[in-house]
């Protein structure tokens, strides 16, 4: 595997795989998911960050955190629950110790960023906003609004405008909203956001759960509840994918459950114009490299010129 | 960690351990049609090829290696516990494993020269210990183990080890009584340490919870260093999902900052843990 | 497997499985899920019936009703989609055809009812209220309230807690309301619904999902989106009762892939009083029988005198 | 269904079935140590024991059957596609596998008496017709078998068909023109009825979807009684999910009313269907 970032050869296959979201960009439509390649380099050892379409690093925030006790993560029956608890490096770390060895990279750059107040997703930017090599912002907006009594961003329309339109004001760059599957109505929510200013939308977040280990009565998560990620959540994926592309005229990027090109396809088809692999990264590190050699041959083999042309052409007249 | 490599392996050989313990285990053996550097308390991730289910590969303790001419055979012991070594089980020669190695740090063998080292096993936990006494002999220091199980059945790689180390070299203890002595392996290694008390001594332990963390509170005791090779949750085994956390003891508001058994260890001094 | 219904004989391990779900005394409390053992008979040639804590018919309307276009089921990732369009014979025919043979057995007889309208719920329930031997009610409140526009019933806590009110106002027997865990907030709804004189919760029903063919480019049901169901759906189900628990007084009955014993006592430890085996019925007919026999062990195991003592001891401090 | 047991089962064999195909079989057969009724037609759902994906057990029509003493083997052909049949691909002699059966209805034999019986088989659906065979040759009525698949690899159980009726009563085609004619089967099967207007016959067809529909349409156009082998998805194959609904006319506002494939079915009359 070539992981010399000089030696970065442009992909044969980017006419065929290359997309623009909010105005982004990417050699392909094949993102890592936040929380689930590191700040992208603790994978370079194993696949080629020259092919991959693009990275979303651990969600960064003002000061660094130290994240959530262990137990962290529980496996679960096609999925996994993490409350990592965001333990991150900080946005100021990340911009001036991994973002100059990243950007040498032929991928692009998403910083994903949160905080736990409005301003907290503005300072974060502020930082973020001197970092060189940076393409644009992912709000994950399923953190707890500190200040309106503790209830998630993502689940209410009215905040999760607030903070977009607040991030949008301070940043130069395209922002990504991601949005959580945990609400009633995510069209609504999809609507909210882009009404407020949003580049674009990725979905979705992890559902919340819950595993109770029965010999010790205890929660196997030290933090009780976490988000449940990996193929058991695709189908709940998929149709938030659907329902927003219906909604909404921004592109979005698909995630959840994501690991083989079959996956990439379903999303695409259901209105995702990329795609992010989380989970998958975990038990399959190449599964983005496959995704991507995958979706090329799909396009070869069905004489498209540009994966473009899938997105959201599933059919419902039967 | 530069040369992890992410390859199908090849099953050699699977054999469930014949035992009269109530727990079962198997020995694994797998082939790797490369050559991979494999170091005494790195580990591996595995998951039979082609089964969708359990999804995360388990992190293994290497047991033992051997070089072949271009190939390389890597031992595992496993305890047969859940649904990932449920699967193990069913292996059979000749079957696919996804294998991504070599993971993880090393035990610190230089600062053994020079001091009698004290290994102190916990169940499965022998597994991780075994090249490591491999070693410790290859170096010609002085190696002594102490290894405890539930019964003599839970004394993993017991014969193995015997005829590394010749059985004087070898205490056990059984919770049963049913070899050695009865009870806690960490009684017979505390009663060792202080009858050397004083000699240069440097100990490595592996096993479940409670007992590193006698071992610690031992090794503190005497102020001998002590390197314990820890589990913990894993989802990815090579940094990137930040879900094996250990607290380590660290200049911060809460005197601990979270490091990742997987890239960080498994191998830890225990007197950098925060318990 | 002794399928006679008149032998029946009491069971031995009631004693330490027997719970009272509002006012209803189960053997044990194990039920068969709604629309996953047809109308309890269609099981009886595969389990013992009598052993059976309790039997939840599929979903029950004034009249009968076709169902949707094949395909009705999907296969997913530890779960399967179903649109099965609430197919039944109507809770007429359910009264006269079935219910006869049922009651024969020595296992409590909670139909499922639903409707598209307030109205059409207190019909159903009318009709039921003639059949001898029924023991209470489930209330589907899934569906979408034809009158308001067509969101669920159950997505909004005015709308839960009217049609509940309005059941209970027209049945003599306890009625159990079943939520549905595509909300933002599980505890707003049953407290909800709680105050509005429900007797017990049960949760959860389906998640809504949907699976897209990549060859047709079609989704897999012909009804576009389905529910989501099985071991995937098991964290979000056990957060589910885990939240409701803390929320409100009444008993809880737990629902979500629950497909052995381990995963019962991880409900029952969650907060629930007694749990329905739903989508591992149709992979494995005997799972219900094997919980059985493992609570009873469980309890035996560890000297409790009644499943009970073990509800909603979850331990939370670390 | 009286008589449906859902038990474990042992594999005796397991063999990929070497083709030209682009497609891949296996034949598998499994060992009851108890005696149920096995009637052509019928189907068991199967799942190889101890794996936890895929969740549901498949629908396999009985290839064939055999009494031991006390025992029953039964065959199925099975085409690999996706994750269900993967794994059937995987089991190996010894293995267990999770058996119910025997499942669904049967075809109405009675009704072939002084008749000439025409089998339509396409694809892994000839699995389906092959104890029917047995049973119409069994009563001596005439019977002829028009298979077909896409190429020679695909023409399921060919061989035993024709140890069975004789090869000049198996009449093939294939759409690469590999092996019998070039085209749908529909097509040979088609000129003979047409050759033969007016004799007793009455219809046997098992396959795809879009075969079974012209297989009713000629059947309609010659006016001979058809029953046809469906498939459907299917999550439970005994009746309690509703899963495996098939339109059939009646009378209703909508001109029909949902059957279900595994319990009234698989085998219905062509003309009972509202395509
Ligand atoms: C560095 C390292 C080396 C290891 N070496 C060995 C070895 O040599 N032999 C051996 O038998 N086991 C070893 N383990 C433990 C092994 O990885 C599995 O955790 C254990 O076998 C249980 O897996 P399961 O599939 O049987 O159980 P399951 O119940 O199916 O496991 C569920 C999940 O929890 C995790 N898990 C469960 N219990 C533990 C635990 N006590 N510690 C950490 N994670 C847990 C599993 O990895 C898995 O993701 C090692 C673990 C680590 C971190
Ligand atoms: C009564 C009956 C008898 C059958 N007999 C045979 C047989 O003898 N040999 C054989 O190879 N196959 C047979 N099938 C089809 C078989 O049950 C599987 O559907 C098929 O093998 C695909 O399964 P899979 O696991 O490979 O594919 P997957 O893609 O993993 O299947 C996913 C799911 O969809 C269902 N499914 C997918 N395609 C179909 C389809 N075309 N029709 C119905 N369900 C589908 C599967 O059962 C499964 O639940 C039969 C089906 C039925 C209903
Ligand atoms: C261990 C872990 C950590 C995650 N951390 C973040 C994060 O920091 N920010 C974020 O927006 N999403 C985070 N996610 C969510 C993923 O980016 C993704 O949305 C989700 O896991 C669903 O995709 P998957 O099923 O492919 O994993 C995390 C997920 C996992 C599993
Ligand atoms: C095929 C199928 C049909 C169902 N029909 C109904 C129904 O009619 N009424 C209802 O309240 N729930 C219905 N459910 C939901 C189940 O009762 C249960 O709440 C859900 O499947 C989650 O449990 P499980 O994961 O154990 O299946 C149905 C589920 C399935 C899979
Ligand atoms: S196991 Fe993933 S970071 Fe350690
Ligand atoms: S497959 Fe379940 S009813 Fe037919």
């Amino acid at each position: 595997m070539n992981n010399n970032p000089q030696s970065a050869i442009r992909n044969p296959q980017s006419d065929l795989l290359s997309v623009e979201i909010a105005g982004i960009r990417f050699n392909n439509p094949v993102l890592t998911a936040s929380g689930t390649c590191g700040y992208g380099l603790d994978m370079a050892e194993l696949i080629d960050l020259n092919k991959l379409g693009g990275v979303c690093t651990k969600g960064l925030s003002t000061r660094p955190l130290g994240g959530n006790a262990p137990w962290r993560i529980v496996e679960t029956h096609g999925g996994m629950l993490n409350a990592i608890g965001l333990q991150n490096i900080g946005a100021r770390a990340f911009v001036e110790e991994k973002l100059p060895e990243l950007r040498r990279y032929d991928t692009r750059i998403i910083p994903n960023v949160f905080g736990y107040t409005v301003e907290e997703y503005i300072e974060a930017i502020e930082i973020l906003e001197d970092g060189e090599g940076i393409d644009g912002y992912e709000l994950n907006i399923s953190c707890p609004n500190v200040k309106a009594g503790g209830e998630s961003f993502a689940n209410d329309a009215r905040q999760a405008a607030e903070v977009t339109a607040a991030v949008k004001r301070a940043a130069r760059r395209p922002v990504i909203v991601k949005l959580s599957p945990n609400v009633t109505d995510i069209a609504v929510i999809a609507r909210s956001v882009e009404d407020a200013g949003a580049d674009a939308l990725s979905l979705i977040n992890t559902a919340v759960g819950m595993s109770i280990d029965i010999n010790t009565r205890r929660p196997r998560l030290a933090n009780v509840t976490g988000g449940l990620s990996g193929p058991a959540i695709k189908p709940i994926a998929v149709r938030c994918v659907f329902q927003a592309f219906r909604a909404v005229k921004i592109p979005l990027m698909g995630i959840g459950g994501i690991a083989t090109v079959e996956d990439a396809l379903e999303f695409i088809i259901a209105g995702a114009l990329a795609i992010q692999v989380g989970t998958a990264n975990f038990y399959d590190p190449s599964a983005s490299m496959k995704i991507i050699d995958g979706l090329a041959d799909y396009c070869r083999r069905n004489g498209l010129e540009n994966i473009g042309a899938l997105v959201g052409t599933v059919e419902l007249n039967h | 960690m530069p040369g992890t490599i992410d390859t199908l392996a090849t099953v050699e050989c699977n054999d469930l351990i014949e035992s009269v313990s109530t727990r079962s285990y198997g020995q694994l053996r797998l082939r790797l049609d490369r050559q991979i550097p494999v170091l005494p308390g790195q580990f591996a991730m595995i998951k039979p090829h082609g089964h969708y289910e359990p999804l995360l590969r388990r992190a293994m303790a290497y047991y033992r290696c051997g070089l072949g001419k271009k190939s390389l055979s890597v031992d595992f012991i496993y305890q047969i516990l859940g649904r990932g070594t449920q699967m193990l089980a069913k292996l059979k020669a000749g079957d696919e494993v996804d294998f991504l190695g070599s993971l993880g740090n090393t035990f610190y063998i230089e600062a053994a020269h020079r001091h009698e080292a004290l290994l102190v096993a916990g169940g499965v936990g022998s597994a991780a210990l075994f090249m490591l006494a491999e070693e410790l002999v290859r170096c010609k220091i002085p190696t002594k183990l102490f290894i405890g199980g539930a019964g003599r059945g839970d004394l993993c790689g017991l014969g193995d080890f015997i005829s590394l180390l010749s059985s004087d070299q070898v205490i056990s203890a059984t919770m049963d009584g049913s070899y050695g002595e009865k009870g806690f392996v960490t009684v017979p290694f505390e009663k060792h340490l202080q009858s050397r008390r004083g000699e240069p001594m440097i100990i490595y332990a592996c096993g479940p919870d409670p007992m590193l963390h006698r071992v610690s509170q031992i090794a503190d005791q005497f102020a001998v260093p002590a390197q314990l090779s820890l589990e913990s949750p894993m989802a990815c085994g090579f940094g990137i999902c930040v879900g094996c956390a250990v607290a380590v003891k660290a200049e911060s508001p809460v005197g601990f900052i979270y490091k990742k058994v997987c890239t960080d260890g498994p191998v830890f001094w225990s007197n950098e843990l925060h318990w």
